[in-house]
């Protein structure tokens, strides 16, 4: 037993709008047409029909329908709602009947997505981009990070969830070490927009790993020289790597810097330090093709240097 | 041009860097499951796997032009992609044996299909002719007749995969500034 | 190309042993058969067997095979270790060739798993249930929750994830208001255990969400009583219910205890406070059918009886 049985027909009334989104802002005009004979209780009675939106009465003007139809016609001049019903009521036997609605959203078209920047997690090689969403359609709007190399179509790398304006491309939609074009693309019932392409080597934008300062020893016999030993983390392991050391003593707020260190070498002499002082050293990576990031600093490791 | 002549070209250079660099984190992660290999199964010798390597037949991939005497660049990429395809391919073996590992041998499948293809793009845009290979679908899996057969044989992918790896990286070394 | 083209023949050597599985402490047999024939190198060689379990050389009994098939037995009189590799080698040219690979394990059947108890959570209608799962068979086993009604043949109802001891039976896999029968069930390669059968309706388990004191007044003339309502939780708005209240002066540590409360009623009196004492109030209910758990104790509200 279906409990909604339907008439099978077009239903008694139905109200028609120009679009159903609109922009906020503009005009949105409706009919609503009542088919009396369809309507059961309402054959050959006058039909006044009449309309709501939301909660709010506005006026239509009925006019001459055809045959057994009537027609009213209503215009909104200024749509200023994000969303809103609009109800066609007739009145029978003393009461006033919903008899058709119409659903209208108003917004804008997407806001061109900028700012568009991505990083590569090199523990599990996802590219994570994020962007400036631009101001609110107001409108459900889908987003899309796209990407495309010179071989292949676009595809869609990964699309935020939840609203949000970053997400994740996996590995597998990847081309490492060679350009890609990432950009996003957004689109709702108003149109489309599209972010500025970014050309990248998703390499090129690594998020490094800092690397481990494993120890620091006085190197006798010119004590103000230390000799420091490194670790580059695993993950940067096959990269050729660029490196800076800083180190002060505590109370100093100045760091000095030591800089062009080659990644691989794992030993370096730094000297001009005073003696019998206690400095911090911390260390820092990039690739040496000087593209992409640093990685953030190592932990900091302190050594006292000998007294005179 | 041939290749060799194009070597001072910057493209082909930051071609050359780019993929020493792929090369060497492809080569890392072979000697990663070379090492779960060795933990999980105790297959870490080859020496000790001799006579069973003559049961399952290696074929080794030729890789001629990519050595002295007869070192022809163009050729040689074409034997890169030939025996990165049989890789790609092979490795499926090595997924089903440890399948705790997927996600590491799916990456070193991913990285030869990309090296592959970076090489192709990088053929391409010298003018070069190359082939294109059918999207990674897996071939047929080997039927091993025991346990023993298929831990071997996925031993043995590694350790030629390596070795293979090495020679290609050669290569390119010798052709970057 | 496929770098592997495999022998096609039942290789060199195999090793064959009486069950990959055994008993922990018991003995085990193996045989390491080598066709030279088929070992290219080998041909016609004399052929010395030996063995190794995991890293330790073990000796066994190299003896008369038939036509070009070398055997050598093994007997490990108490195998000891949950798990281990027997591998089979051979010398060839100067070296030491491993030809074949018995992986063996041990353990125990299944224990019968016992103290099986299962809560009905009333926001998913998920059946938890958890159990003892007994002495540690060290051998994969499956355990499986199964659940079955007089009408229908058992299912499995949940399997516990991660080695854990507990489960949920979605609500899809229930019947509702009506006996069901509950047990674990284990398997392992030696052997299989059952858990004892639990008969309940889950709904005589549910665990009812706590009611919510809305309101405490003093009642005039008398002061030594005081009003309260509480709303029972929606979850449980459909059930017969019995609540319990309870009361306390906050120094005084012993609650005094009214019984009996019909649930649904939202409203009672108590009576017998003292005068111009502050008293802390719970309440907790149950279905009134008296199986099932009692509720969490309501939070708790205080009231401060008039003076007199």
């Amino acid at each position: 037993l279906l409990l909604l049985r339907l008439g099978g027909t077009l239903g008694c009334a139905s109200v028609d709008v120009g679009s159903p989104v609109v922009l906020l802002g503009s005009a949105v005009t409706a009919s609503c047409s009542v088919r009396s004979r369809l309507c059961r209780g309402l054959e050959g009675g006058r039909v006044r029909i009449s309309w709501m939106l939301d909660n709010e009465t506005v006026a239509g003007s009925q006019c001459c329908g055809t045959g057994d139809t009537e027609v009213s016609n209503l215009t909104l001049p200024q749509f200023n709602r994000m969303q809103a019903k609009l109800w066609c009521w007739v009145e029978w036997n003393g009461t006033k009947q919903r008899v058709g609605l119409a659903e209208i959203r108003a917004g804008y078209p997407p806001a061109k997505p900028s700012n568009l920047s991505c990083l590569l997690n090199l523990s599990d090689y996802g590219l994570t981009c994020r962007w400036e969403p631009g101001a609110d359609s107001h409108l459900p709007t889908s987003v899309a990070l796209k990407c495309s190399t010179s071989r292949a179509p676009a595809v869609t790398g990964c699309t935020p969830q939840g609203g949000r304006s970053h997400c994740t491309v996996p590995r597998r939609l990847l081309q490492l070490y060679r350009q890609m074009e990432i950009w996003v693309a957004a689109s709702n019932a108003l149109g489309t927009a599209e972010s500025e392409r970014l050309r990248i080597d998703p390499m090129d934008v690594a998020q490094l790993d800092p690397p481990a300062l494993r120890s620091i020893q006085s190197v006798p016999p010119q004590t103000d020289c230390v000799a420091l030993a490194w670790a580059v983390a695993p993950s940067s392991a096959h990269m050729e790597l660029r490196c800076e050391l800083r180190y002060r003593p505590p109370e100093d707020p100045a760091w000095a810097l030591v800089t062009g260190i080659v990644g691989q070498a794992g030993t370096a002499q730094c000297c001009g330090l005073l003696f019998g002082t206690r400095y911090l050293f911390q260390m820092r990576c990039r690739r040496h093709s000087a593209r992409g990031h640093w990685s953030e600093w190592s932990a900091a490791r302190n050594h006292t240097t000998h007294e005179k | 041009a041939p290749l060799a002549e194009l070597s001072g070209d910057q493209d082909f250079q930051l071609f050359l860097h780019k993929n020493l660099e792929f090369t060497r984190k492809i080569k890392g992660d072979v000697a990663a499951l070379q090492r779960v290999v060795c933990d999980t199964f105790q297959l870490c010798k080859e020496e000790e796997l001799l006579l069973v390597q003559q049961d399952l037949r290696i074929t080794q991939v030729a890789l001629e032009h990519c050595h002295r005497p007869s070192f022809q660049a163009e050729a040689c990429f074409s034997q890169i992609r030939n025996g990165l395809h049989a890789y790609h391919s092979s490795l499926a073996a090595v997924l089903e044996l440890l399948p705790s590992h997927a996600g590491l041998v799916e990456t070193l499948q991913l990285d030869a299909a990309n090296l592959s293809s970076n090489i192709q793009q990088q053929m391409e845009d010298l003018g070069l002719d190359t082939v294109t290979f059918p999207a990674e679908g897996r071939g047929p899996l080997p039927a091993f007749s025991s346990r023993f057969q298929h831990q071997v044989g996925g031993f043995l992918i590694l350790a030629n995969f390596q070795r293979f790896l090495e020679t290609a990286y050669r290569a390119l070394r010798h052709l970057a500034r």
